[in-house]
This record gives structure tokens, sequence and C-alpha cells, in this order.
């Protein structure tokens, strides 16, 4: 949580109020309704937010603006979801991707 | 064209300049505008908020701004228009012993006036101690509190920054 | 940078600089065809990040201006979009279109 | 869907372009993946260049903020969260995928590409490390998600984004170790770099980032002096202790869109690559299409919105809602404002490189 600006001299205090709840890899998570997943994320100090599917490096924030691609994870199922562009919901699942994901069961 | 490429501007390179005051005009004492931009580049806000018509850019945006010392008020209102944050007031003889000088200052905690900071020259660098005499942060100045200090005399053209202490 | 040391250029591929220079020395010689070789920008960036890294080694290897590349091939969909979905809404939208003609 | 003008991209050139045209009573509808418009305004706190006229001395944010009122006020269309993922018939549809599971086809009479531009990459040993970020993407971060990367950071670039991303940085409560380049000589305005230095931000020429170390994540950044070709000079590598390496060493434009839609590019190295080529109306080599501010030639937010401006005018023009005489008055003036905004010789490459363009259109 060290890492939120709450003062700022041009942007003036945050007076943002709630935060809701996010799980990430099962555990809970504080955010802000509408902000994008990849800051909340990095805000509470994680900072790996998948794996590649080569060598399982670990990846993070990287353009910030849904250009390169390096922040996708797996949301609410559905793999390859650019975290830097998408904006938290409540009940959120998220999850580290681990390569290219898991589209999950075909459906029938 | 003058090609500033060094880190920071001498004080030599910075009398050239058509923004200074001349040395002669410090010297009196009274308060004047310090402006140190060096470059051509397309901007004027420093002509348009000048209530004395003492900043002069003219018609091509990318001169570099003159300054008429004598119509200068030092008002200090250039401080906070300045997108560059390239102008300074220095008021020589502020007191027997020092000068008052104006920054503009974009940071939190701002100080309070009274309280005694360390004075940074050009490159960062202490130079003395400074106390706090002003903090002015009105709406007209959007978010560029301009904040003023007095030093000893002798550096009131090395001083251009303050940290908090 | 150290010489010989390798390391990753495109991000998505993760495809490394001696692959690429490897391509090129076997006589890849367009952005194009560095792509279908190596998969470089082939990722779901699309080559964003990596494609000038990439111009940049094939200018230095072959000493070939850029001026003379042309950028590699860019087809829809520029974003990423599932094909079941881009099946399912397409027809939905062939059909709304059929019918505003005249209904044939 | 239907309408006359469609703006792909909401950034400052975007908005102008659209905001002018609906001004003369075109319908327009602006499209933009991101879920808030703007583009790249909205983190760009600090007070901007220009003449009054040009909203010098306003904060980027906050000229973010009269553009969008000004949309609404002129009844612009504005598709948020909407990828335009395929451009048809010369311009005249474009594919939408709004939302996650939307498909809408967007037929329209003309077209605007506002596509922006994208961060130079930089590779060395570890840029793929958590931390490791575009300088863009830290602004990004802090000033419009008020979230810090890190606390200690390492900019590697010197150019006006490395200058301001650094400044801010500190303004956001971070330390920024040493903000270094690989040429001789800084290369943006020494405003920015005055700023930083009177705070005691070291700047470094002639310096490069040879390794970003740390397992998992950035845990530090070995720096090292360059001699003649640019190579490293052995024994003058040294570690900074950092946890965030800001890339910020150039922008490219993005012009895949127009490439792909059948406009001609040309590789115009003053322009920052690959951009469509264009006439004085920014109109491309297909006439339908248009493009404005830094997808044809990387530029200030300034130069993008007369550019877009000059855009919404000439498709006004074409599609009937203004006479030609006084379209080519109002262009004339857009003109003149940017030859302005281009007189100072910062912008004496970029003026040549749009000199290039204009050439390669007409020889076209």
């Amino acid at each position: 949580m060290g890492l939120r600006i709450k003062y700022h001299p041009i942007l003036g205090e945050d007076l943002r109020k709630d935060m809701i709840s996010i799980e990430v890899d099962g555990r809970a998570i504080p955010a802000y309704e509408g902000e994008p997943i990849a800051a909340a994320l990095i805000a509470s100090d994680i900072k790996t937010l998948r794996k590649t599917k080569r060598i399982g490096e670990p990846r993070s924030l990287f353009c910030a603006r849904g250009v390169c691609t390096d922040c996708v994870m797996t949301v609410n199922g559905t793999p390859n979801i650019r975290t830097c562009i998408t904006p938290v919901e409540k009940d959120m699942k998220i999850e580290k991707q681990e390569g290219l994901g898991n589209w999950g069961e075909e459906p029938k | 064209m003058r090609t500033l490429r060094f880190n920071v501007l001498s004080e030599e390179e910075l009398m050239e300049l058509p923004g200074f005051p001349s040395l002669d005009v410090i010297e009196k004492g009274k308060p004047v505008a310090v402006i140190e931009c060096a470059e051509k580049i397309p901007c004027n806000p420093c002509e348009a908020c000048c209530p004395q018509g003492a900043i002069t850019v003219g018609e091509d945006i990318n001169n570099l701004p003159s300054l008429d010392p004598y119509k200068c008020t030092g008002c200090g209102l250039c401080i906070a228009a300045c997108p560059g944050l390239a102008i300074f007031v220095v008021r020589k003889a502020y007191n027997e012993s020092d000068a008052l000088i104006s920054i503009p200052y974009e940071f939190l905690p701002l100080p309070e006036v009274g309280e005694q900071v360390e004075a940074l020259d050009r490159e960062g660098k202490k130079t003395c101690l400074a106390k706090v005499a002003k903090v002015r942060n009105s709406k007209k100045y959007d978010r560029t509190p301009v904040v003023s200090f007095t030093v000893p005399k002798e550096k009131c053209m090395e001083v251009r920054h303050i940290r908090l202490l | 940078m150290n010489e010989g040391e390798d390391i990753i250029i495109c991000r998505c591929e993760e495809v490394s600089r001696n692959t690429i220079e490897d391509a090129i020395e076997q006589g890849c010689d367009t952005l194009d065809s560095i792509k279908r070789r190596t998969r470089a920008g082939m990722g779901l960036c699309q080559g964003r990040t990596c494609q000038r890294l990439i111009a940049g080694l094939l200018r230095n290897k072959t000493g070939k201006p850029l001026e003379e590349l042309k950028p590699p091939n860019f087809r829809p969909p520029f974003r990423p979009i599932s094909l079941g979905l881009l099946a399912q809404e397409g027809y939905r939208l062939r059909r709304e279109d059929e019918l505003r003609d005249g209904g044939k | 869907m239907e309408t006359e003008l469609a703006v792909i991209g909401s950034g400052p050139g975007g908005l102008s372009a659209a905001i002018e045209a609906a001004k003369f009573g075109v319908k327009v509808a602006v499209v933009d993946e991101n879920p808030k418009p703007g583009g790249q305004l909205f983190k760009q706190i600090h007070k901007f260049f220009g003449s009054e006229k040009h909203k010098a001395g306003v904060r980027g944010i906050d000229i973010g903020n009269q553009l969008l009122q000004q949309c609404q006020d002129f009844n612009v269309d504005l598709f948020l969260n909407t990828e335009a993922w395929a451009i048809f018939d010369n311009g005249k549809a474009l594919g939408l995928k709004r939302g996650t599971d939307k498909i809408e086809k967007l037929s329209t009479k003309k077209l605007v590409l506002a596509t922006g531009a994208m961060e130079n990459s930089l590779a060395f040993p570890g840029w793929t490390l958590p931390g490791v970020l575009g300088a863009g993407g830290i602004q990004t971060l802090m000033n419009l998600h008020r979230v810090l990367p890190g606390q200690r950071v390492l900019i590697v670039g010197t150019g006006n984004v490395g200058l301001i991303v650094s400044y801010q940085l500190i303004q956001a409560g971070a330390e920024v170790v040493a903000v270094i380049d690989i040429l001789p000589k800084i290369g943006g305005w020494g405003v920015h770099a005055s700023k930083i230095r009177r705070l005691g931000t070291p700047i470094l020429t002639f310096h490069t980032v040879k390794e970003a170390t740390g397992n998992g994540e950035v845990k530090g950044a070995v720096i090292a002096k360059v001699g003649p070709g640019y190579k490293i000079i052995q024994g003058t590598e040294r570690e900074l202790k950092v946890d965030t390496i800001g890339i910020a060493v150039g922008l490219t434009p993005m012009a895949e869109l127009a490439w792909s839609a059948g406009c001609q590019l040309a590789h115009v190295p003053e322009l920052g690559g690959w951009v469509p080529v264009h006439n004085e109306r920014m109109e491309t080599t297909l006439k339908d299409i248009y493009v404005v501010g830094d997808v044809c030639g990387i530029g200030e937010a300034s130069t993008a919105m007369e550019e877009g401006q000059i855009s919404g005018i000439a498709a006004a023009e074409s599609l009937g809602y203004l006479k030609r005489g006084k379209a080519e008055e109002l262009l004339e003036e857009r003109r003149k404002g940017l030859d302005t905004l281009r007189g100072g010789p910062f912008a004496t490459h970029t003026k040549a490189g749009k000199g290039k363009l204009m050439k390669r259109y007409y020889k076209s």
C-alpha cells in the first residue's frame, strides 16, 4: 500500500473512499472500482503478473497503455486480458497467467 | 541560436540572456525578475501574464523573452506562469544582510513561513541556510506555489531551490 | 550491452537477438521474412514493441537503410479477438445488413 | 451504426478533429479502446508551452477536460472501451469490438486516424524483468492512477519525456537516482533539465544501462560510461540500487492502421519512423482518410491539436458543411499556427520531415 499516492502537489488529495476486494490467485487484494487491475496489483506490491510460455520468465506492466500486452492475466476465467487498461469490477477473480493461459473447458 | 547543452546554465551564460536584468539593477536591490530561459522554444505565457508589460517575446513566440528591468516591479506573477519554471525574482537589498529570492515550488509539503530550510544552487548543491518569508499559492498560480526566502546577499545569484530540513 | 551476451528482443514470443541475427545471416532481409522464420513480432502485441529493435538489427547487419524496408504486413484483427466471437457476431451483423437491404 | 466522420483515438489530435468538424454540423463518432478519453493528455500534469492561443500555461490534464467539455457541447459521440480491429472499404467502414463481447460495424464517410505513438524499446540484459517500464508507462501509472511503480528510479533517456517524468516522479514522492543518456548532450529542453538538476538529480550523458539486476524483479541497474562508437568503457561500470528503470528513448508513430487500410507510408527518421504520407489538409493517399498528431510525425500535443483542427475543417468542407473559401481561410490560420509552433530550432527536424512527406504526397 506504500506505493499509492495519497497527496500530490498537482493532483491534490486522493478523495476516493471505499475500496473493494478482488481475488488474486486466491488472495484478497484491496482495489478501487474502475482503476486498472494492474494498478491495484502494483499498489499491493504484486509485480509479477504472468510467466512466459517458453522460459517461464516473470513479466509485469511495461507500456501501461494497452499496446505491449506484457501485463496480460486471466480475468474471470478469460486469459490474455490486458490488465493495464481493464478496470477493476466487483467480485473479479484474477489469476497470474502461465504461458498462453487456459481457455477452460470447451462449451458443450 | 544558443545551444544550451550543459547540465546547468553558468552565471556567465545567464548574464548574456535578454531575460537577465543586468547586474546594475540587481545591485540596486529592488525586486526584479531573472528569466533563465536560454533556448528558442515556442512559448510566451511570461509575456502575456506581465501586468507591467516588462517582458517581451514578440510576434515569433520562439524568441527568447527579454526583460525591461525598469518596468519590472518584481511582482512574481511570471514565476508561476512560466511552464518551464525558469523565472525567479531576486531582491538583493531585502535588508541589511539578506536578499529575498522567490521560486516556483511544486512539491509537498510546502514550507511554513519562518521555517529554516537548505538553500540549493542550480546543481542541487547545498549552498547555505535560508529562512522562508512568504508562501503564495492563490488560484492564479494554478498549483505552482511561489516560495520566498532569505539568504545572505552574496548568494542571491547562486541559490535557485530549497530543500526542507 | 555485453558483446555476445544473448538477450530477448521479441518479448511476446521470447525470440532472442542471436536467433534473429542468425535468420538475417541466412538470408531473411525483410521484417516479414524474419517474422515468418523466427516468430519475432508474431505474438500478442503484433510486433509493436520489438519491430523497431528488429529493424535496427537488420540495418546493422545488412547495412540496408530503413528507408528501403517495408513495414511488416499488418492484417485485421488489430487487437486480440476470439474467432468464436468473430464468427458469431459476424453472422449477426450480416443478417442485419441483409434485413436492412430488403430481407434477401 | 452510421456516422459521417469517424475518428480513431481520443487524444488531443483526435478530439480536436472531432470538435472542429462537429462545430460545422458534421455527425462525428470517436472510438477509443481505453476506458477514459484524452489519450496521453491526462498524464500531462505540467503546464504546456506554446502561445495563449495554444492554451499555453494550462496543464495538459485541464486541456483534456476542456476538450471533453467541447465534445459534449457539440454532440460528438464517444465510444470508449471500443477497439477498432479492422478498416474496410478504403476507410468507409470500421470493425469495432465494444467491451468484451460485442462486435459492431460502423459505416462512415470520412475517417481520421489519430492513433498516436508508442514508446521505443531499449533491449539490455534484464529488460524483461518486472520493474523495467516505459517512462510514459510510469507517467500513466502515477499521474492517472496514482500508483508509483517503485521508490528508487533510474531513467534512461534525456529527451523531454525522460526529463519531465523524472520531475514528476519526484513530485509524486519517489527518488530519481539518475537520468542517463548515451548521447553526449541532453536531448530535451534546458528548462526541463534545470528543473531536476536544481533538485540534485544527476544527469549523466555518455552513459548507458548495461544490465538490470535482480531475480524475479529489478533490484539494481548497472550503468557504465561509453567512449568512441558508444562502446562501454570497461571498468566504469557501477551498480545503482533501484527498483524501477524507466525507458525514455523516443517514440514511434503507430501507423499500422493506416498501413493496413492501404495508405502509403514513408520512412522519415525526423518524424519517428514509418508515417502515412499526407498533404497540407492532413489527407492521406486515400482521400477519405486523414491522419493527425503523433501517428504522422512525433510532435507536441499543441501541434496535434492544430493538425486535428485542420483535418476536421477539411473533412467538414468535403462533406459540404463548409464553403471552400471559408475553409481555406480557417485552414490558413491553423497552418500559420503550426508554422509558429515548429518555428524553433528544436522543431527543424519535424519541419524538414513534414516537408519530405508532402513532397511524397504530390509525387504519388
